[in-house]
């Protein structure tokens, strides 16, 4: 049925990631770097399901992995949310680029 | 039947985290009782690995024990990797009572459950032969560090450190992954053998060659190489003091058991090896140039160390990419003598600052007439960092650049020793000040009895790994053998 | 069609995606991330994994964006619309992101991946004279549809010992458990 | 006999051993095993040379020798070598030694460091005969830096006045400057001929001129370098400095070491390898003429000296000088003729010096006169040596003073007829200053301010048996007879100078010239010394100021070396250190300060590193 | 006085005669391990003894490891030359790493000079140390540092021991130092890990380029068994020479030592001055010459002209510095030029001058040091120009410090004579019978050394103790006691016992040396 190459996967996957990355590198809101990553890793799960399905549909490792990610991710996105909060509480503001007192 | 024996250190580590959870719930006021279960726990997990790294001593492990389907083993390079993380968590959990007291910091159980959890995630790491496997513990490891790093909620500068590191390690991971979907696209597995052998039997691509660089980003990250090297000195400024002495040591110790099991068993492919030997040949000058130089203006101890371990990454790179059981032998070594040196420098760090509360380095300031213990062994640690005789660092470099020699990165080598060299200025500027300056404040610090033994440890170990280094690197040489 | 409904599925998330990054009001970002998401799990769908679909709904778009406009409630101002979202070096990232983008394309587009058109399966020859079980590769055309990506096949890839997944499964609970352990001791406010 | 000589050089090492550890605390002990020791040596030294007089000419060579130092394929030896020249000098070192010694207990009897001196004579005198019986130019060397070393004790004897201790370093140091080309000579010796030893180099050198080996002007250079180091411890021009100036000691030392012995050693040396220098006139004709040179410039100066002692030193460097010439000029034994003669009549003068010093306490001519009357001994002995050294017959300095004419007569130096003009005029200018001096200080009348008394007999036994010799030494040569020049020479050098007697006629008629020319402006006072002065204004002052030559040194040291200093430390510490080092390791420093700022605090600039670095790293990668 | 007398001449006994005895026989006790062990036993022992026993301790252990340095130079047998009282046990096989000490012509006398100079060291430092434990216990570490590295026949503990004498020099000088201290211990450390930076990576590439998996220094300097090519040589000699050229303080890389010696307790800059810097010239004998032949012709008359102006360069700032201990610091920058001029001369006789120059400018300069250390001691300055006339006060003082600048001068009698003419020797061979042509040039310049470096000693003497009596402090002036006196005379003794008989030390360093010129090959 389907007739789509995987490298049309992969580059949706990318341009996913790429986005994502966008948002990472140049969003100044700490919750939408975060929405950047959590993008990010869903490229990688697109990617990890196209190879899967175009690749070897025997093994399951590709989906195991995704849920994996999916999982880690959660409990990532948990701990950022409540690391975002304690910061928020201290600098009055969730902005990534106001919280620069550590450098040099 | 499950062979336990595969992974009964985390299990200990596991049960004595729950154990002290438990202990914090039902008896909040216990610290003491929640501090000696987890160097127990330790402990335990310690004296579980020689039996699980192999039945016949530590040194060779013909059959290592080997559980759900190969994709943890413990080979002797995991059971080396192990027992270095244990130590140095059993190392900052001895750095971080006494700490904890004087910032009045009130989840302890969860702290140090939270650490135990992070070593688990460590161990697990070392022994993990496959992706998925090795990806989890390591997200354990730095999601737990993450929330480490942050624990001191009232104090700007740790919610800093969490939330850099947080972003930072999300986003390195992100690239990791996002690597490893790649080496699953071209190999169609994710155990790390299986993968080697397959790269292995088809032509180098460019993909493939992003995916490595991808993989050597994420994992660089986690024992700060340079240039990906950047959270480091923010991270450890702000974290509090046990936490960064934790992943200065542990942290690094685990990104280096995934370095070396994932490149030296994964990607060894004769199209790829020179690329990334020679991409970590640069990184580690990279490294080496930056960490030193950056750390010479520093006056904050922690900020100081941390563009050390900076350093400390690029010389230990050498090792790992030199190869073969001399190279990640003297990796293994060194990470040794750089675990006792770093920590024992952590631990008077630890005593110090509880008592003073300063961690800048002015604060060291005629530390040898407040307690000369502390400062011989800031001295000893400090200067095995460096390199110099009769210390374990010294012994360790020597290791670390003979390998490289031998394997044609004279160059490297050079620039090693001759970093080493400035390297030496910072780390005296703190030595003179223990040594050499008068205390501001004369009242005497005085350590605690576990301290003191503690120090009294990894003093000895650094001198005695400087002086005799030839079990231990025999050791190690055997545990490498495990890779090749 | 069926292909049709692909590369819709992908335009919607990747526009939406793009929305999320860049529009100001991070209420509106959130509610685009979602429809990302969305998109996504239908690729997902596509893919011929229903269940990850599911647990992609319920887990980002569920629990995960709960826990986001949590966050979003928490950081009030950030509904301030006067001051710019994007930080300083946003010309730098697009070029940075557009960049490794292209580099990443270009490498693709070299690679091996290239060349399926269609799902293909790697079925294993073992070569019994040389016991190479898995370096030795043929591709032939795959089935449509897999009777493997079930949830039981799943289930048991995760929980069986044997298979080898048990122990990270089992792992990843460690980490949820202090993930969350840690999470709310962080997040708690602190008496003061 | 032979085989105790050894001895000689051995005893007064002891002595001076004994005296430095052990005997410090008493004087009279430390004395008493100086001068004992020093009459033990002179009866060895004594017995050997009747020893030596007992043997056939042809066979009084002996040489003991002990390996001292070895690097194959060469050795280096210190022994013993006994042959008529040694043995002159030995007699001549012990004699004049032992009467100084002798002298000095009453001349140094009040002095609290008495042991000390003793000491030091020990060791100068240990130091110089083992010189004198050096086998090799090794052990020569050796020798001649600890009489170096003892000398500048001795000058600096008294190191509590700058003046002294100024001196003494000065004497040191100018020593130095010679020695840097006695020890290139040596080193080239030892090095090309793998020996050092004088008899097997000297063999080597005469055979491989001959068979080409060698060129003569190699030779020459050789000898040349050895000459410097004589130049600079006999005194010889430019290297004369620093022995006016070493007057600063006490007298009996400026007797003993800087008339008698220790400035004689570089005549000594010369005669020792004398067929290094004879193999090339070139060399030949070098030491003449700075001998030639020396000569006359010393005793023009000490015209005008008005210090007595400095009048006898630069009476001593002329006196040198014609010893140089004579050796130059080819006469070998002239020259050691008139070393040995010298060495009695100048030690006389100068013991005469110590003793009128010591009666009135100052060095000043014009603060002594008429002395001869309360100063009688004294007196008369001082008027014997200016005799003496004026050349007037029959006395010492008058057979070795025309036997040095002669040979520079009959040698085949170039301009030969120019220097023995030159040594006449010398010997006319010696008559002069010697007796001003002379004049000024015994006769005329009494300007010191208190009375003075005649010295102790333990200083005029020695002046008198001094002006004995002075006297009767030159007997030693008498024409036809020629004791000495048969004794002493042995070697392949030309042939003993014969008396001549137009030319002694000659050099008398100059000395008693001088003489009168001296009594007319100081007895008589027919004209005036301050007139002249006045009238050759410019030529006096330049003779008064010894031709500036210190100036001059000094002018070069402070420009030069001070200025080369002063350079070099400027470099150290500013470029070297404060440079290079220290900015080395500043810019490291401001290099680690800059690279802080890549160190933005951002989170997101972090990330952005990260991920242009795997670009980039991609880039470089793939291309 | 009779304390410390019966405190050293016992174990001194011990450690001659104890070896001998038939009971233990010959070989029961690892003679050289036992040397090297003996400071670290008094390290220890020092550490761990009572504050005031803590010198007793010191002085037990460094009067018998002097005896047993004697011992070990009694026993050498020239005439069979090569190392002897050979010590090896495996170490890490797969490193090519391990334990073997041996002593030859070249360490033996160097031996001597490690004791004494640790001995004379001990007793120099007797009373003056705040904190006697730890000052001990550093002094014993650090002698225990250049023991090791004169008896180390494999690089890897070379380095070892070479390197272990940095912490304790920068805690003695930053600790127990005077003045710029905390700079000048800085520097030190600074410097010599640069340094020595060079020297290990040279180490590492001799090791892998020969293929043979040793470090033994034996092995190594064996071409016949590496077959360095000459550009591998060419390239890597440098990079040792200017590493040991660091420690031998060879201009332009001498800067640290006038500050680290000047800043330095006494006793720190005897041992620095004396030994440690010593060790940089056996490296290059030892190591660097053996194993890159083609290498050293290619570049040592660069060295030599550095040599050159080390001799004349630092007595020429020597003569312009106001403070006592800059000058004796500047003087043994000079004296390190003759020992580098002899190596340079790449022959027999410049070779054993260079050999005998390290044993006589350590005595020398660490004679000198205790000098200076006492003048400061008694004047409370080190300013000479604010001294004069010392020797009237003062006579035995006086009457040393003569017997020094006449050391230094190089007079004979004084083993400075005998090393320094030998090193010219072997500079005109070198440079006239087919060696280094630039000799030619030098040999005649680094003559006139002998002229300058006479001139700042000479100067010294004269103001600091001839003239008026002139010194900062009235009060009571008392000379030397026999307790301060004892380190000089045993210091003095064996530079005169070299200088007044030299042939038997020489014999001894020629039997290594002679085979190493063969090995060379000279210059054909």
């Amino acid at each position: 049925m389907s007739t789509v190459p995987l490298a049309h996967f992969l580059y949706f996957a990318l341009a996913l990631f790429s986005i994502g990355l966008f948002g990472v590198l140049a969003r100044k809101n700490a919750i939408s770097v975060l929405l950047g990553v959590e993008m990010m890793l869903n490229a990688v799960n697109i990617n990890y399901l196209a190879f899967a399905k175009y690749w070897n549909w025997n093994s399951l490792t590709g989906p195991v992995f995704v849920i994996f990610i999916i999982a880690v991710g959660a409990a990532e996105v948990a701990v950022a949310l409540a690391i975002v909060i304690s910061v928020y509480r201290q600098f009055k503001s969730a902005n990534v680029d106001e919280v620069h007192a550590l450098k040099g | 039947m499950i062979e336990f024996s595969a992974f009964q250190t985390e299990i200990w580590l596991i049960a004595t985290a729950l154990l002290i959870i438990g202990v914090g719930l039902f008896l909040p006021g216990q610290k003491k009782a929640m501090d000696w279960l987890a160097l127990l726990g330790v402990l335990g997990a310690l004296l579980t690995l020689p039996c699980s790294g192999s039945r016949c001593g530590a040194v060779v492990c013909a059959m290592p024990p080997e559980a759900f389907h190969g994709f943890l083993r413990v080979d002797g390079l995991a059971v080396f990797f192990k027992g270095l993380i244990l130590l140095g968590t059993f190392l900052a959990l001895v750095a971080s009572f006494r700490y904890l007291d004087s910032q009045a910091v009130r989840h302890r159980s969860e702290f140090l459950a939270i650490l135990l959890f992070s070593a688990a995630g460590a161990t697990s790491l070392a022994g993990s032969q496959e992706l998925i496997t090795l990806y989890v513990s390591l997200e354990t490891l730095t999601i737990s560090s993450f929330l480490l790093a942050a624990f001191l909620k009232k104090d700007k500068a740790s919610n800093e450190a969490g939330l850099k590191y947080l972003l930072l390690g999300a986003f390195s991971s992100a690239l990791l992954l996002f690597g490893f979907s790649y080496l699953y696209g071209l190999t169609g597995t994710t155990v790390i053998a299986e993968m080697g052998k397959s790269l292995l039997a088809q032509p180098s691509s460019a993909i493939e060659v992003l995916a490595v660089i991808l993989v050597v980003a994420g994992l660089a990250f986690k024992i700060s190489l340079a240039p990906f090297h950047m959270w480091t000195p923010d991270v450890y400024e702000g974290a509090p003091l046990p936490v960064t002495a934790y992943l200065s040591v542990v942290s690094k110790i685990a990104g280096f058991a995934a370095l070396a099991r994932i490149f030296w068993v994964g990607l060894t492919a004769p199209a790829l090896l020179p690329v990334w030997t020679g991409l970590f040949a640069v990184l580690a000058a990279l490294s080496m140039i930056l960490g030193n130089l950056e750390a010479l203006p520093q006056t904050n101890l922690k900020r100081l160390m941390g563009y050390s371990s900076i350093a400390q990454a690029g010389y230990l790179v050498t090792g790992l990419l030199a190869g073969g059981t001399l190279g990640i032998g003297a990796l293994l070594f060194y990470l040794a003598a750089y675990l006792f040196a770093n920590l024992g420098v952590f631990l008077v760090a630890a005593v110090v600052s509880s008592k003073t509360g300063g961690e800048r380095i002015v604060d060291y300031a005629g530390l040898w007439k407040r307690e000369p213990f502390l400062a011989a062994v800031l001295t000893a640690g400090l200067f095995s960092l460096a390199g110099l005789p009769p210390f374990a660092g010294f012994a360790g470099k020597w290791f670390l650049f003979s390998a490289a020699v031998a394997k044609g990165y004279t160059w490297l080598a050079l620039l090693g020793v001759l970093f080493s060299a400035v390297s030496l200025y910072y780390y005296l500027q703190i030595v003179r000040q223990a040594l050499l300056a008068e205390p501001k404040d004369p009242s005497p610090i005085e350590a605690g009895l576990l301290e003191k033994c503690v120090l009294g440890f990894c003093l000895m170990a650094i001198v005695l790994f400087g002086f005799w280094p030839t079990p231990i690197a025999q050791w190690a040489q055997s545990a490498a053998s495990s890779l090749f | 069609m069926a292909n049709n409904v692909f590369y819709i599925l992908a335009g919607i998330s990747l526009l939406s995606a793009l929305m999320a990054m860049t529009l100001r009001n991070l209420f509106h970002c959130a509610l685009f991330w979602v429809l990302a998401m969305f998109g996504v799990a239908g690729v997902f769908l596509y893919l011929d994994s229903e269940f990850l679909a599911a647990v992609q709904v319920i887990i980002y778009v569920g629990a995960v964006t709960v826990f986001i406009f949590f966050g979003i409630m928490f950081t009030r101002n950030v509904m301030d619309e006067r001051i710019s979202v994007m930080n300083g070096q946003f010309a730098l990232a697009l070029i940075a992101a557009v960049g490794f983008a292209w580099i990443t394309h270009k490498a693709i587009q070299e690679s091996s991946f290239r060349g399926f058109e269609h799902p293909l399966i790697l079925t294993q020859e073992a070569a019994p004279d040389t016991g190479k079980t898995t370096t030795l590769a043929t591709l032939v055309s795959g089935p449509d549809a897999s009777s493997n990506m079930s949830v039981e096949n799943l289930a048991g890839d995760l929980l069986l010992p044997d298979r080898g997944f048990a122990y990270a499964f089992e792992f990843v609970s460690i980490l949820l458990l202090a993930a969350l352990i840690g999470a709310i001791v962080v997040a708690r406010k602190e008496p003061s | 006999m032979i085989q105790y000589s050894w001895l000689i050089p051995a005893l007064p090492a002891l002595a001076f051993v004994l005296i430095a550890l052990l005997t410090k605390r008493s004087k009279g002990l430390s004395a008493s095993i100086s001068i004992g020791v020093m009459a033990v040596c002179l009866a060895l030294s004594v017995c050997l040379f009747l020893h030596l007089l007992a043997l056939d000419p042809a066979g009084r060579v002996f040489a003991m020798n002990w390996t001292w130092l070895s690097v194959p394929p060469w050795q280096a030896n210190m022994g013993v070598l006994i042959d008529p020249l040694s043995v002159n000098m030995l007699l001549v070192v012990t004699l004049v030694s032992l009467l100084v010694q002798v002298y000095s207990l009453g001349y140094l009897q009040d002095d609290e460091r008495l042991s000390t001196y003793y000491s030091y004579l020990s060791l100068f005198t240990a130091s110089m005969l083992l010189l004198v019986v050096s086998t090799n130019f090794l052990q020569i060397f050796v020798g001649w830096e600890l009489v170096g070393v003892s000398s500048y004790l001795l000058v600096g004897f008294w190191y509590f006045k700058p003046e002294a201790a100024e001196a003494a370093k000065k004497a040191f140091v100018v020593n130095r400057i010679g020695d840097v080309g006695f020890l290139m000579g040596v080193a080239a010796i030892g090095m090309t001929f793998n020996n050092f030893d004088f008899t097997q180099v000297e063999a080597l050198v005469t055979q491989g001129v001959a068979h080409g080996t060698y060129t003569s002007g190699f030779v020459s250079i050789l000898a040349l370098l050895l000459f410097c180091g004589a130049v600079g411890k006999s005194a010889q021009f430019p290297l004369h400095v620093w022995l006016p100036d070493a007057m600063e000691g006490p007298t009996p030392v400026s007797a003993l070491i800087h008339a008698a012995t220790m400035v004689a050693a570089g005549v000594y040396m010369v005669a020792r390898t004398f067929p290094l220098f004879s193999a090339d006139l070139h060399a030949m004709t070098v030491v003449a003429y700075v001998g030639g040179f020396t000569a006359l410039f010393a005793a023009s100066i000490a015209l005008t000296q008005d210090d007595i002692k400095r009048i006898l030193a630069y009476s001593t460097l002329s006196q040198l000088g014609y010893m140089m010439l004579a050796l130059g000029a080819g006469g070998y034994t002239a020259g050691m003729f008139h070393l040995t003669t010298h060495a009695c009549f100048k030690a006389l003068l100068f013991l005469g010096a110590g003793s009128v010093i010591h009666a009135v306490h100052s060095n000043d001519i014009w603060k002594m006169g008429a002395l001869m009357k309360p100063m009688r001994v004294t007196g008369v002995t001082f008027l014997i040596a200016a005799l003496a050294i004026s050349g007037v017959p029959p006395l010492a300095g008058f057979w070795s003073k025309d036997e040095i004419f002669a040979a520079v007569r009959d040698s085949s130096v170039p301009g030969h007829q120019w220097l023995l003009a030159a040594a006449v005029f010398t010997a006319f200018l010696t008559a002069f200053y010697m007796f001003r001096l002379f004049f000024v200080v015994f006769l005329g009348e009494a300007r010191s301010p208190q009375a003075a008394h005649e010295s102790p007999k333990v200083m005029t036994v020695p002046l008198l048996i001094l002006a004995v010799l002075s006297i009767s030494a030159g007997w030693l040569n008498w024409p036809g007879w020629d004791a000495f020049s048969r004794f002493v020479y042995e070697g392949p050098a030309p042939h003993p100078e014969s008396f001549d007697g137009v030319l002694a006629l000659f050099s008398s008629l100059v000395a008693l010239a001088g003489l009168t020319l001296s009594g007319l402006f100081y007895y008589w006072k027919v004209f005036s010394a301050q007139k002249a002065a006045d009238r050759f204004h410019p030529l006096y002052l330049l003779l008064k100021n010894k031709y500036y030559v210190d100036e001059f040194y000094g002018w070069l040291v402070r420009k030069f070396t001070w200025g080369l200093a002063s350079l070099f430390d400027w470099l150290d510490r500013q470029v070297i250190d404060g440079g290079l080092v220290d900015g080395l390791g500043r810019l490291t420093q401001d290099l680690g300060g800059l690279l802080r700022f890549t160190q933005t605090g951002s989170v997101q600039n972090y990330a952005l590193v990260i991920l242009a670095a795997v670009a980039v790293i991609y880039l470089c990668v793939s291309f | 006085m009779i304390s410390i007398l019966t405190v050293s001449l016992v174990p001194l006994a011990l450690g001659l005669f104890l070896f001998h005895s038939e009971a233990l026989g010959p070989n029961a006790l690892p003679l050289l391990s036992t040397y090297m062990a003996l400071p670290l036993v008094a390290a220890l022992a020092s550490f761990w003894a009572p504050a005031r026993l803590a010198r007793w301790a010191t002085l037990f252990f460094a009067s018998a490891q002097l005896g047993l340095a004697l011992k070990i130079f009694c026993l050498y047998q020239t005439a069979l030359g090569g190392y002897q009282f050979t010590e090896q046990f495996p170490g890490l096989e797969g490193l090519g790493l391990h334990y073997a000490l041996g002593v030859d012509g070249l360490s033996a006398p160097l031996l001597i000079l490690v004791s004494a100079v640790y001995w004379a060291g001990v007793l120099a430092s007797w009373d003056s140390p705040a904190r006697p434990k730890e000052y001990f216990a550093f002094f014993s570490l650090m002698t225990a540092g250049a023991a090791g590295a004169f008896l180390s026949l494999d690089l890897f503990f070379f380095f070892l021991f070479y390197e272990l004498d940095i912490l304790p020099m920068f805690l003695l000088i930053g600790i127990w130092g005077s003045g710029r201290k905390q700079y000048a211990a800085t520097k030190f450390a600074l410097y010599l890990v640069g340094g020595s930076a060079l020297i290990l990576v040279g180490f590492l590439a001799l090791h892998f380029a020969s293929g043979i998996n040793s470090f033994d220094i034996r092995v190594l300097g064996d071409l016949a068994q590496t077959g360095f090519s000459p550009a591998f040589q060419n390239f890597w000699f440098p990079v040792l020479g200017v590493g040991f050229g660091v420690l031998l303080a060879l201009i332009p890389f001498h800067t640290w030592s006038p500050d680290a010696y000047a800043s330095a307790p006494t006793a720190a800059s005897m041992m620095n001055a004396g030994v440690l810097k010593t060790l940089g010239g056996y490296g290059l004998l030892r190591v660097a010459l053996p194993a890159l032949p083609d290498g050293a012709k290619h570049w040592l008359p660069l060295f030599a002209v550095l040599a050159v102006l080390n001799m004349l360069y630092a007595s020429l700032v020597a003569l312009r510095q106001k403070d006592i201990k800059y000058v004796v610091a500047y003087s043994s920058v000079a004296h390190c030029g003759y020992l580098v001029l002899g190596i340079c001369t790449l022959e027999a006789t410049g070779f054993s001058g260079a050999a005998l120059q390290m044993v006589s400018q350590g005595l020398l300069t660490a004679f000198a040091f205790g000098l200076v250390g006492l003048i400061e001691n008694r004047t409370g300055t080190r300013q000479w120009e604010q001294l004069g006339g010392l020797s009237a006060l003062a006579p035995v003082l006086g009457g040393l410090f003569m017997l020094n600048t006449m050391a230094n001068v190089g007079l004979p009698g004084f083993s400075s004579f005998v090393a320094e003419f030998m090193v010219f020797l072997g500079a005109f061979r070198s440079g006239f019978e087919g060696g280094f042509a630039i000799l030619k040039i030098l040999f005649p310049i680094a003559v006139t050394a002998i002229v300058i470096g006479a001139v700042y000693y000479l100067r010294l003497m004269q103001n600091v103790f001839f003239g008026p009596v002139r010194r900062p402090t009235e009060g009571p002036f008392v000379d030397l006691r026999s307790r301060e006196i004892l380190p000089l005379v045993l210091l003095l003794v064996l530079s005169l016992a070299i200088g007044l008989y030299p042939k038997p030390w020489a014999d001894m360093v020629n039997s290594s040396l002679v085979p190493l010129i063969d090995h060379l090959g000279g210059f054909k």
